[in-house]
């Protein structure tokens, strides 16, 4: 039953499941490398989910459902920036106000908008239709198939873990983002604004968080449905740690979710072990326990990442 | 003033305010008969009779001081409460529906109509908020109390279909089992916290996923009445004897759902405030949970008091499962989505963390619910508007600092003014 | 503790102003109900109602095929009211709540609901009441329980399926060579589990030697989550798929969509979700049923117990086959009908239960 | 003429009036002292110099023409370079990294990190500053960071350097060094100017001072003519015992406390504290001195049981605890004052109360059985308020809201009170005014009168000299080299905490 084929599969559906969590993990490790905890991911994937979708149905391309992912990802989450920034509270409860908040806001919003709650109609064209084979390269056996015979987030995807990487660890406004996040008043007394570089820390993160939204919505399916993210804003957040707050990290944490949950998928579908079909749902979670435990000793976080920073303080 | 004095009028005020919140809680309009007021006014009494003890032995002065400090600790929920409503109320007039009409039916529905709703709904929040915000306290988040509340429910099933005891001996063990079970599914996390560091956010969450999808199985292996359709997707029913007393068992006329966990979910608040403030565990807790350097330094183990902060939490968390089994469903049914651990969260941030202060959020929570049910029933309003009411109410609050900002912002402006004058004189 | 208490002071003050606020609206309330009675006389207008269970609206399957079913009770003369439930303690207020404000007749759309339905057809003696995929009870004579064989609906489907990837695999370019079929499962409730165990029982009925894939994906809302599931058994040599999966089933017919293999859709005639994927569903009228039952209140005709909705009744079956009705063999539609004579006449048994089918495979 | 000029500077603070119309002027290349206590308003004024508080009124004149700097940036721009005492140093960075941050070489968004390392190479040449430029910030030593402050500010072309407490940390060796750089950069044409509260640098390094009391200047002074008492005077506003009067006390021949052959790793798993043996007889103040970062924290949460050892035995009254946890050791009566006091002393959304009875809250009179006791705690609070004249609103003040100095009071008040028979004090006095460091050292002495055995790590020699009947000189992990306070001097304790060897070796 493994046979040859069934390995490529499996490993094309780990990218395919991977590619959600990939992004949004990698949009956490820009928010926190600047010194902003972000569990707020999971409703920024919501409201770049929905957004992209209703677009991409209205306008009947879906590039513009993803730029339009882009965009409202980052508006939601310039909404943290303010909360945590600018009126300096805390966190993870800005976080886990926001994410309540998307859960209203897209219900209320199908209801005003496509009319009904539940799932968005289907999009006349999908981002899955551009899927296209990179010449030479995907011919090469198992790597062809998951890396150059992809669909447009996908790909977009690959280019940001290696862009964002760049960015964080040869760029000025990447050394200034990771001074933020280890010792903020250092960076202001050279004259950078921390403040700039937190606000720009959570936008990216939103700005990927939508599109991670959009995959799932116009890319991997063709409508948005109430609560379609499913918990993938909170693995992120396992992958972020996981991958040690470093891009590359995040991506290979990630892969491994993708990998654990194309695997039990598979598992149910042969009915290897006659066990409850919720055994195999379950496991991913368990295994994303076990990474985390595990991986968690050797990364470290950011010094700063959760503090609060005001510069205007009297001494004492 | 003599001690005899002050514990008579105390006795006094815990009776009054006992019997008054049980009227209050237990009551009902359905069969058009009411014990709502009499609570209320009877509450009311108890406090008042608390003043005047207050006023008799700490003076008029302390008294003033007492109602400016509580009128600043509510003056930023309530500003936040009325702001949200008016923002809701616009988002409703400018997307056609119309909000005098709805919010007339939210809090008719909530606070009179399906008042009984409002307090079934607010037990089990109460439960797991309180479950949140013990965690807050030791400087932990149990973002995954979900999961906790499934193995509650599920523990206290199980221990409910088989314990034959009378229900007096009976029920304290379901309790403790169900609450056992809870702070059982929390170890995992505290272990994981103390040893490797890993973080509870990710941990318990991911465990509420696994437990959610632990519960069919568990269902299927007691599956219940293949007389019904739900065969067998709900367990069978519970034994009589673990059943928690229902309001109508006393009162008549109260609801016949309305059951007692209310009035648990209370003494276990009252029972949590007291011990993070006035016991030694509690001292503990909040020492790590506020600087873990120094209460190390002073010997005080922080692995120690995250395990029982996290166990503790996960022990309340469960027993929001033991309120909806033994109290009302009397049964696990194969929930599609209970998110009383989720919308606990909400709770326990808007009451700031505080033990107290959850049984009124969990309340004003449950209040919402059941008002925003009876408003889209009888307006044709989409719920969901409630659903965006709470997180602005949310907002509002838990961002006090928001007025903090404001007002130092504000009198910076001011002292700029007045040192600039000054500087002009010199 | 001392803050505490005050603040319970001034709550309670809140409280009882809002009250003072809402004691008129009440008497509006209790107003309210008494006149639609009157109304209910003369040419029939009346109010029809229903309660959603906590899956809402927008499910794509009973939630919404039971709203439709209300709408279409407007020409004679309902005015549909819904209401959807957020937690089981909503279940019995919504529906009693309806009741008391003057619907004609309530419907409780869920197995979820079943218990709360038969509390609130008890204390609204003279309300009628519906349940969807609840069973009845004689003992209640204003609540009528409305059960579907789903398990019929997937048995043609699984037969479709059948023939199809064995024996005419060929008929399309979307069907391969391996006899094998899969279906998709949301959670593991009552009607999905009788949609599946037909469905496998179709397939074998059509040709033994087909494979049945199954997968459960654990939510009625993950739609990457369906498609994952099916793109697996799409590896496997699937080439048809059949989901009964609510939203996540979307998912679903998406990765066959995709990989260019058939589906075959649920509850609803779903070939609008793909066109040129979508041979048929296995539907279940609920909208139809719901009529039956409408028009039964105006005639003042309405029943009690349990109504069975199956293919006698016309409210279970397969949808017609759109576009592939030239690609379904005459064959296919032959041994179609054919079944429908046999369950209508009671020879074929299918079974409801996986407990069942197991045993009947072996 | 003048580079640098203040005019009616003032610096209003929600809560406090930091700067009062201040006036000063900065002659081109001489170096200025800014003298003065904690809390005296000289770093505020320093961050409105450097453009990091905007002044509530006031002007800054610089080259003659008056500036506004909106952030750091514009000062930076304009010529002004600061070293803050709290190194503004990223660990995790490189020296290049840290130098070039905000200023990075290279056109477009990338960073140039060959030019990069290059200017820092020609640069740390040029003024003699040597410092790896690939080394990690967190793997250099104090000293060493500092020069990468001083390198940072040049980096920028600084004509004007602030130096905010700069010797607080050094040895005296290090000291220096670093006023020969600071000599150089003068010849060099940058102006300077050095905040601190140490008398004799002021003396040794500045040509000018300014003395600042309470956010006010209280004068200026040329540094020929002015005393140490005068300066001393001027600071604090009244005359002041510049070293505390201790009159001799003879020690118990037998040790109450002994480390014996204490090996202790740090967080890097590096061995932090080697081989170390030490004794503390009842009634006598040993002192440790040292560099920072030699193993002193290390040794000291080892013998509070913060960390555990690799080896070695810690004897207290000549049983071993090394086995005991924290709680147990404190039950054993040792009180220890940390370092670090809001971080390890206090909990500082506490009450007074609630953090005198912490540690202790096991007990009587702060609880009953499991239930604490707030009137018993309160009431203990008080007694200790008064006596140990802690200046707060009340007991059930949160201690937060106190100044550092009364922080420490409640930290003495706490270990004190509990009448100990050993006592690690770890660094009592750092960041407190001349008022507090007299009362702190004072009731340090009244253990000692009590037959308490006292264990001092200091980083200040002073207080080591002040304080200790004799002196053990911590380098890495070891202690090199024991001294009785009357044979010795602060050079020859500074030889030895640099690692020098015995001359006769």
């Amino acid at each position: 039953m493994i046979t040859f084929d069934f390995i490529v599969n499996l490993l094309v559906a780990t990218i395919r499941l991977s590619t959600p969590i990939t992004l949004a993990a990698i949009g956490a490790v820009i928010c926190e490398r600047s010194g902003i905890v972000n569990i707020a991911m999971e409703g920024i994937m919501l409201i770049g989910a929905f957004f992209a979708a209703i677009v991409a149905f209205y306008s009947g391309n879906p590039w513009l459902g993803l730029l339009a992912g882009i965009f409202f990802g980052a508006i939601f989450s310039l909404l943290h920036a303010f909360a945590t920034v600018s009126l300096h509270l805390d966190h993870v409860v800005s976080g886990a106000v926001l994410n309540i908040l998307a859960l209203g806001l897209t219900r209320y919003l199908m209801v005003l908008i496509v009319g009904h709650p539940g799932t968005s109609d289907p999009i006349p064209v999908g981002l899955s239709d551009y899927q296209f084979a990179i010449p030479v390269l995907s011919r090469i056996p198992v790597i062809g198939p998951m890396f150059f015979n992809q669909t447009p987030i996908v790909y977009m995807s690959f280019v940001l873990i290696i862009l964002f990487t760049w960015f964080l660890f040869k760029t000025k406004t990447g050394l200034h983002i990771r001074s933020a996040g280890e010792h903020p008043l250092a960076l202001e007394t050279i004259g950078v604004s921390v403040y700039k570089m937190r606000y720009l820390g959570v936008l990216v993160s939103g700005m990927v968080g939508g599109l991670a939204g959009a995959y799932l919505s116009i890319e991997n399916n063709v409508s948005f449905t109430e609560g379609m993210t499913n918990g993938r804003g909170f693995i992120a957040m396992a992958a972020m740690i996981s991958g040690g707050w470093h891009p590359v990290g995040a991506f290979l944490a990630a892969l491994f979710f993708g990998f654990a949950d194309a695997l039990q998928v598979r598992f149910q579908v042969f009915k290897i072990v006659d066990l409850p079909e919720e055994v195999f749902i379950i496991f991913p979670y368990v295994l994303t326990v076990i990474a985390v435990a595990g991986l968690v000793r050797k990364s470290r976080p950011p010094k700063a990442v959760g503090t609060d920073f005001m510069i205007e303080r009297s001494e004492d | 003033m003599n001690r005899t004095y002050s514990t008579a009028l105390n006795a006094v005020m815990v009776v009054l305010g006992a019997i008054g919140s049980i009227l209050w809680l237990g009551a009902t309009f359905r069969s058009g008969e009411t014990y709502y007021f009499w609570g209320i006014w009877l509450i009311v009494a108890a406090a008042g009779v608390y003043l005047v003890r207050y006023t008799l032995e700490n003076g008029r002065d302390e008294l003033l001081a007492l109602v400016r400090k509580s009128l600043r600790s509510v003056v930023v929920p309530v500003m936040g409460i009325v702001v949200a409503i008016l923002i809701g109320g616009v988002l409703m007039a400018i997307t056609g529906y119309d909000p005098i009409a709805a919010y007339q039916a939210l809090f008719y529905g909530g606070l009179v109509r399906n008042w009984h709703i409002s307090v079934l709904n607010a037990a089990p929040l109460i439960f797991t908020a309180l479950s949140v915000a013990f965690a807050f306290k030791a400087g932990l988040f149990n973002i995954g109390a979900e999961g906790q509340y499934y193995l509650g429910a599920m523990g206290a099933t199980w221990a409910s279909l088989y314990l034959g005891l009378p229900g007096i001996i009976s029920i304290p063990l379901v309790f403790i089992f169900a609450a056992l079970l809870g702070a059982a599914w929390n170890v995992v996390p505290a272990f994981l916290k103390v040893k490797t560091g890993a973080h509870e956010v990710i941990t318990t969450m991911m465990l509420a996923h696994v437990a959610r999808y632990l519960s069919p199985v568990f269902i299927r292996a007691n599956g219940g009445d293949p007389a019904t359709s739900l065969h067998p997707y709900v367990t069978f029913e519970i034994l009589e004897n673990n059943m928690l007393p229902s309001f109508s068992q006393f009162m008549e006329h109260a609801n016949y759902r309305v059951h007692t966990g209310i009035l648990l979910a209370i003494i276990v608040a009252l029972v949590i405030n007291f011990l993070l403030y006035k016991t030694r565990i509690g001292f503990e807790i909040r020492a790590v949970g506020e600087n873990k350097d120094a209460a190390r330094a002073q010997g005080i183990s922080v692995g120690k008091n995250i395990f029982r902060a996290l166990l503790i939490a996960g022990a309340l968390a469960a027993l929001a499962g033991f309120n909806q089994v033994n109290g009302l469903d009397h049964k696990l049914f194969e929930n599609l989505q209970a998110g009383y651990g989720w919308n606990g969260i909400s709770v326990a941030l808007l009451a700031g963390g505080n033990p107290v202060g959850v049984v009124f959020t969990g309340l004003l929570w449950g209040m919402l619910d059941a008002g925003g049910q009876f408003m889209s029933r009888t307006t044709q309003t989409p719920s969901a508007i409630v659903e965006i009411v709470k997180g602005i109410i949310l907002f509002l609050v838990v961002a006090r600092y928001i007025y903090t900002a404001i007002s130092q912002w504000w009198k910076r402006r001011k002292q700029k003014q007045t040192t600039a004058v000054a500087a002009g004189q010199a | 503790m001392k803050k505490s208490l005050s603040m319970l002071v001034l709550l309670l003050a809140a409280f009882a102003l809002v009250l003072v606020g809402c004691q008129r609206a009440e008497e509006e309330q209790a107003a309210e109900p008494a006149a639609a009675e009157e109304q209910a006389e003369e040419a029939f207008s009346g109010v029809a109602a229903m309660a959603t269970d906590v899956g809402g609206l927008g499910d794509k399957s009973f939630n919404d095929g039971a709203y439709e079913g209300l709408l279409r009770g407007e020409p004679i003369g309902f005015e549909a009211r819904v209401v959807e439930s957020k937690q089981q303690t909503d279940y019995v207020p919504n529906l009693s709540g309806l009741a008391e404000d003057g619907a004609d007749i309530v419907f409780a759309v869920g197995f979820l609901m079943e218990e709360a339905v038969k509390e609130a057809a008890q204390m609204n003696p003279d309300t009628y009441f519906g349940g969807i995929d609840i069973g009845g009870d004689p003992e209640i004579p204003n609540f009528q329980g409305i059960l579907y064989k789903e398990h019929e609906s997937g048995f043609l489907a699984g037969l479709v399926a059948g023939h199809m990837t064995a024996e005419f695999s060929d008929a399309s370019d979307k069907l391969n060579s391996d006899p094998v079929v899969g279906v998709v499962l949301g959670m593991f409730i009552p009607p999905v589990e009788r949609y599946e165990v037909g469905f496998i029982q179709g397939v074998k009925y059509a040709n033994p030697d087909v494979r049945v894939l199954s997968a459960t994906a654990g939510s009625f809302t993950d739609q990457a989550k369906g498609k994952e599931a099916s793109v697996a058994m799409i590896e496997q040599g699937a080439d048809i798929i059949f989901h009964a999966a609510g939203l996540t089933g979307l998912g679903a017919i998406q990765a066959a969509r995709e990989e260019g293999v058939l589906a075959i859709g649920v509850d609803v005639d779903q070939n609008a979700v793909a066109p040129d994927t979508v041979i048929t569903s296995a539907v279940k009228k609920i909208p139809e049923s719901i009529e039956v039952v409408l028009q039964s209140v105006v005639d003042g005709t309405f029943e009690g117990g349990t109504h069975v909705y199956g293919l006698a009744e016309g409210a279970t079956g397969i949808s017609e086959f759109h576009d592939f009705d030239s690609v379904i063999p005459q064959e296919v539609k032959d041994a179609v009908a054919e079944a429908t004579e046999l369950i209508l006449s009671g020879e074929l048994e299918i079974a409801t239960t996986r407990a069942e089918i197991e045993d009947l495979l072996d | 003429m003048a580079i640098l000029e203040t005019r009616h500077i003032v610096k209003q603070f929600p809560k406090v009036l930091a700067n009062d119309d201040i006036n000063l002027t900065l002659q081109e290349g001489e170096i200025l002292c800014l003298l003065g206590e904690n809390g005296a308003g000289k770093s505020t004024l320093m961050n409105v110099l450097y453009g990091l508080y905007k002044p509530t009124s006031g002007t800054i004149v610089l080259d003659g023409e008056e500036v506004e700097f909106s952030s750091p940036r514009d000062a930076i721009d304009r010529g002004l370079g600061m070293v803050h005492q709290h190194f503004m140093l990223v660990d995790t960075l490189t020296v290049t990294e840290n130098i070039i941050l905000g200023s990075e070489p290279g056109s477009g968004p990338v960073i140039d990190y060959k030019t990069a390392r290059q200017q820092v190479k020609e640069l740390s040449e040029r003024y003699g500053l040597q410092v790896d430029p690939d080394a990690r910030i967190m793997n250099l030593s104090v000293g060493l960071q500092q020069r990468v402050e001083i390198l940072k500010a040049l980096y920028r072309k600084a004509k004007i350097l602030i130096l905010d407490e700069p010797t607080a940390v050094l040895t005296p060796q290090e000291v220096e060094e670093l006023f020969a750089v600071i000599r150089t950069l003068r010849d060099s044409g940058v102006s300077i100017i050095i905040i601190t509260h140490k008398l004799e640098e002021v003396k040794a390094i500045a040509n000018r001072v300014y003395i600042l009391r309470r956010g006010r200047i209280e004068g200026e002074r040329e540094i020929a003519d002015v005393t140490k008492e005068e300066l001393a005077n001027l600071m604090v506003g009244r005359s002041v015992v510049l070293t505390v009067h201790r009159e001799p006390h003879e020690a118990k021949p037998e040790p109450v406390f002994t480390v014996e052959n204490l090996r202790v790793l740090d967080d890097r798993e590096v061995e932090a504290v080697d081989d170390l043996s030490l004794t503390v007889k009842p009634g006598e103040v040993v002192g440790i001195a040292g560099v920072d970062g030699n193993g002193q924290s290390e040794l000291a949460e080892a013998i509070m049981g913060l960390r555990p050892a690799t080896s070695g035995r810690i004897l207290l009254r000549g049983n071993d605890i090394e086995h005991l946890t924290t709680r147990e050791r404190i039950n054993q009566r040792i009180s220890h004052v940390p370092a670090d006091r809001q971080r390890f002393g206090l909990v500082l959304p506490f009450t007074v109360a609630e953090n005198i009875a912490i540690g202790y809250h096991d007990r009587a009179p702060n609880s009953r059985g499991l239930v604490l006791d707030y009137a018993g705690m309160e009431k203990q609070a008080e007694e200790l308020i008064s006596s140990y004249d802690i200046r707060t609103p009340g007991p059930l003040a949160p201690a937060a809201h106190l100044s550092g100095g009364n922080q420490q009071k409640v930290i003495l008040a706490r270990e004190f009170s509990r009448n100990p028979d050993f006592l690690l004090v770890n660094q009592p006095t750092r960041g407190l005014d001349v008022g507090a460091i007299e009362y702190i050292h004072s009731q340090i002495l009244r253990m000692r009168g009590q037959d308490v055995g006292v264990m001092l790590i200091s980083l200040e020699l002073e207080e080591i000299f002040a304080l200790s009947d004799r002196i053990l000189v911590m380098y890495e992990g070891q202690i090199v080299k024991e001294l009785t306070p009357a044979e010795t001097d602060e050079r020859e304790v500074g030889f030895y905490m640099t690692g020098g060897k015995e001359r006769s070796a």
